[in-house]
């Protein structure tokens, strides 16, 4: 049945369900994919910055489909605090330790005092640690600023 | 098998010069849209299948590894680029893109 | 013989995004140019695996060129959430009336 | 409970592929942050539908698919055929139609509106319950529709019904 533009228009539902069910379908392989990105750093391009980046944009397009209040339910604003502040605390937690030990700021090969294998191997444990804390703070400090940005403050619809 | 990629991926480059062609040429927006999705999916798959034939040249456990992650892009396309359109389409629907019309027929 | 022909295609790909840039920077509207941004995305992914082809480093830039096909796609979408809210999608709109507002 | 234990399998398998390293270290963090995953997003994939549900609709895709494929080269063929051709504004007479859909289920309304979407000549504006909008180029393409796409799909996705 042939229909007008204004007709079609005046049809369009509020929630979209075929965006929906391929956001569905997505989220979860990106957001292995962003871990995956974290974990192996140190062979591809990649660590925790971009693994953390590719992770709040799987929750952004959650929240992009379903809309900003089911985002929230998905991953609630204190979490979201809770575990930025988790990943700045491993950052420069690891980092003073190693100075606390008699290394360098972020002088990873000082951490052999705690767990006796050699330093070499510390130093690749040591960027790990760092970058998963890197990745945690990218990727909720990302998700807390698209809130901030889609709703003007408000954290409510939004777009 | 050489020469089979390069089928593949002068096809794939074919179809993309045909969706480029296409958003310069058409009138309207909608039918843009058209060139865009159809042969913009079609054209990665072929390109991106080609890419996938050749890394199995040499034929191992990780270069299939590797093949395999290289099709995830072909599935990731099929279902990304459809929902794009759609979701392009709708937002035009709304902020009210008017569609090309022949002279002569009514809406 | 074989890396001649990828470095051909790539070539050609980037010809073709160029052509395609014409559509994303001079298109009627907004939407146009999302339209003609997320083409030149998916041609900038192909072109990052034959990239890797050429270089002989598959693995590294798989991981390069799925990044950018997922952030492509969620680029695309959130670009038509934000732009369903204005109800003015013609650039040059906005133009005339700021330069009517500032006469 | 089930459904976050076959995300967790979907996971490891997407991560062998992804990861392709299997040494202890490595294999361990890829259980860690599959199961991370599985709980965070354990309910995404299967959207409150039983598991074997989502099994037989995978397997049914898959018979699908090929048909799918040659159904986009013939659409592309034929927006070659429009584009390049010289007079093609004489080609095009663009419509909007609206049609209701016999298929049931969530999935395979929205395989058969990405479907529709690939296929010659038309794009599904949008879909509410058993209501599509669709924007089609041509006259023809608006009048093949629904067609044999839907019933391929019911045959693939909705066996039991048809």
């Amino acid at each position: 049945m042939r229909i007008s533009l204004q007709e079609a228009r005046d049809r369009i539902p509020q929630r979209d369900t075929i965006l929906e069910t391929t956001v569905r379908l997505m989220v979860p392989f990106i957001q292995l994919y962003g871990l995956y990105v974290i974990v192996h750093g140190h062979y591809s391009p990649g660590g925790g910055f971009q693994g953390g980046v590719v992770l709040g944009a799987s929750v952004i397009l959650f929240a992009l489909a379903f809309g900003l209040p089911a985002s929230k339910r998905y991953l609630s604003e204190s979490t979201d605090i809770i575990l930025a502040n988790t990943g700045a605390l491993i950052y420069t937690g690891i980092a003073t330790l190693c100075a606390l030990l008699g290394g360098m700021f972020l002088d990873y090969s000082a951490l052999a005092k705690i767990l006796p294998i050699d330093p070499i191997s510390w130093h690749s444990h040591g960027i790990f640690l760092v970058e998963v804390g890197v990745g945690m703070g990218v990727t909720t400090i990302m998700v807390s600023i698209y809130w901030d940005m889609a709703s003007a403050g408000r954290l409510d619809e939004g777009l | 098998m050489n020469w089979l990629v390069t089928l593949l991926m002068v096809s794939g480059v074919f179809f993309f010069a045909i969706g480029t062609i296409g958003i310069l040429r058409l009138p309207d927006f909608y039918s843009r849209l058209h060139a865009a999705g159809k042969c913009d999916t079609l054209a990665a798959t072929l390109a991106v299948s080609a890419i996938a034939l050749y890394n199995l040249h040499d034929l191992s456990f990780a270069s299939i590894l590797v093949s395999w992650k290289v099709f995830f892009i072909v599935f990731f396309i099929f279902m990304a680029s459809p929902t794009a359109t759609h979701a392009i389409t709708k937002a035009a629907l709304i902020v009210g893109v008017e569609p090309w019309q022949r002279k002569g027929t009514r809406k | 013989m074989m890396s001649q022909v990828f470095l051909s295609v790539a070539l050609a790909l980037v010809m073709l995004i160029f052509l395609t840039l014409v559509r994303a920077l001079g298109g009627p509207t907004v939407l146009d140019r999302i339209v003609g941004v997320n083409m030149i995305g998916t041609k900038t992914t192909v072109l990052l695996l034959l990239i890797g082809l050429i270089y002989e480093n598959m693995p590294m830039f798989i991981d390069i060129a799925l990044a950018y096909a997922f952030l492509n796609f969620i680029a695309t979408i959130g670009a038509c959430k934000y732009f369903r809210r204005s109800k003015r999608v013609h650039l040059e709109d906005d133009l005339a009336i700021e330069k009517e507002a500032s006469a | 409970m089930k459904a976050k234990l076959a995300t967790f399998a979907v996971m490891l398998s997407f991560w062998a592929i992804l990861s392709g390293m299997f040494d202890a270290f490595h294999l361990s963090l890829g259980v860690i942050c599959c199961l991370l995953v599985a709980l965070f997003s354990g309910e995404m994939l299967f959207e409150g539908l039983r598991v074997e549900v989502r099994v037989k609709q995978i397997f049914g895709m898959l018979a699908y698919f090929p048909w799918l494929l040659w159904a986009i080269v013939l659409s592309s063929l034929q927006v070659a055929y429009i584009v390049l051709h010289p007079q093609m504004l004489d080609k095009m007479e663009p419509q909007l139609i609206r049609f209701k859909t016999k298929l049931k289920s969530n999935f395979a309304r929205v395989t058969f509106a990405q479907s529709i979407t690939l296929t010659p000549g038309t794009i599904t504006v949008s879909l509410q319950d058993d209501e599509m909008t669709v924007y089609a180029l041509t006259r023809s393409a608006a009048e093949s529709l629904p067609g044999e796409m839907e019933r391929r799909i019911a045959r693939a996705l909705e066996p039991e019904e048809a």
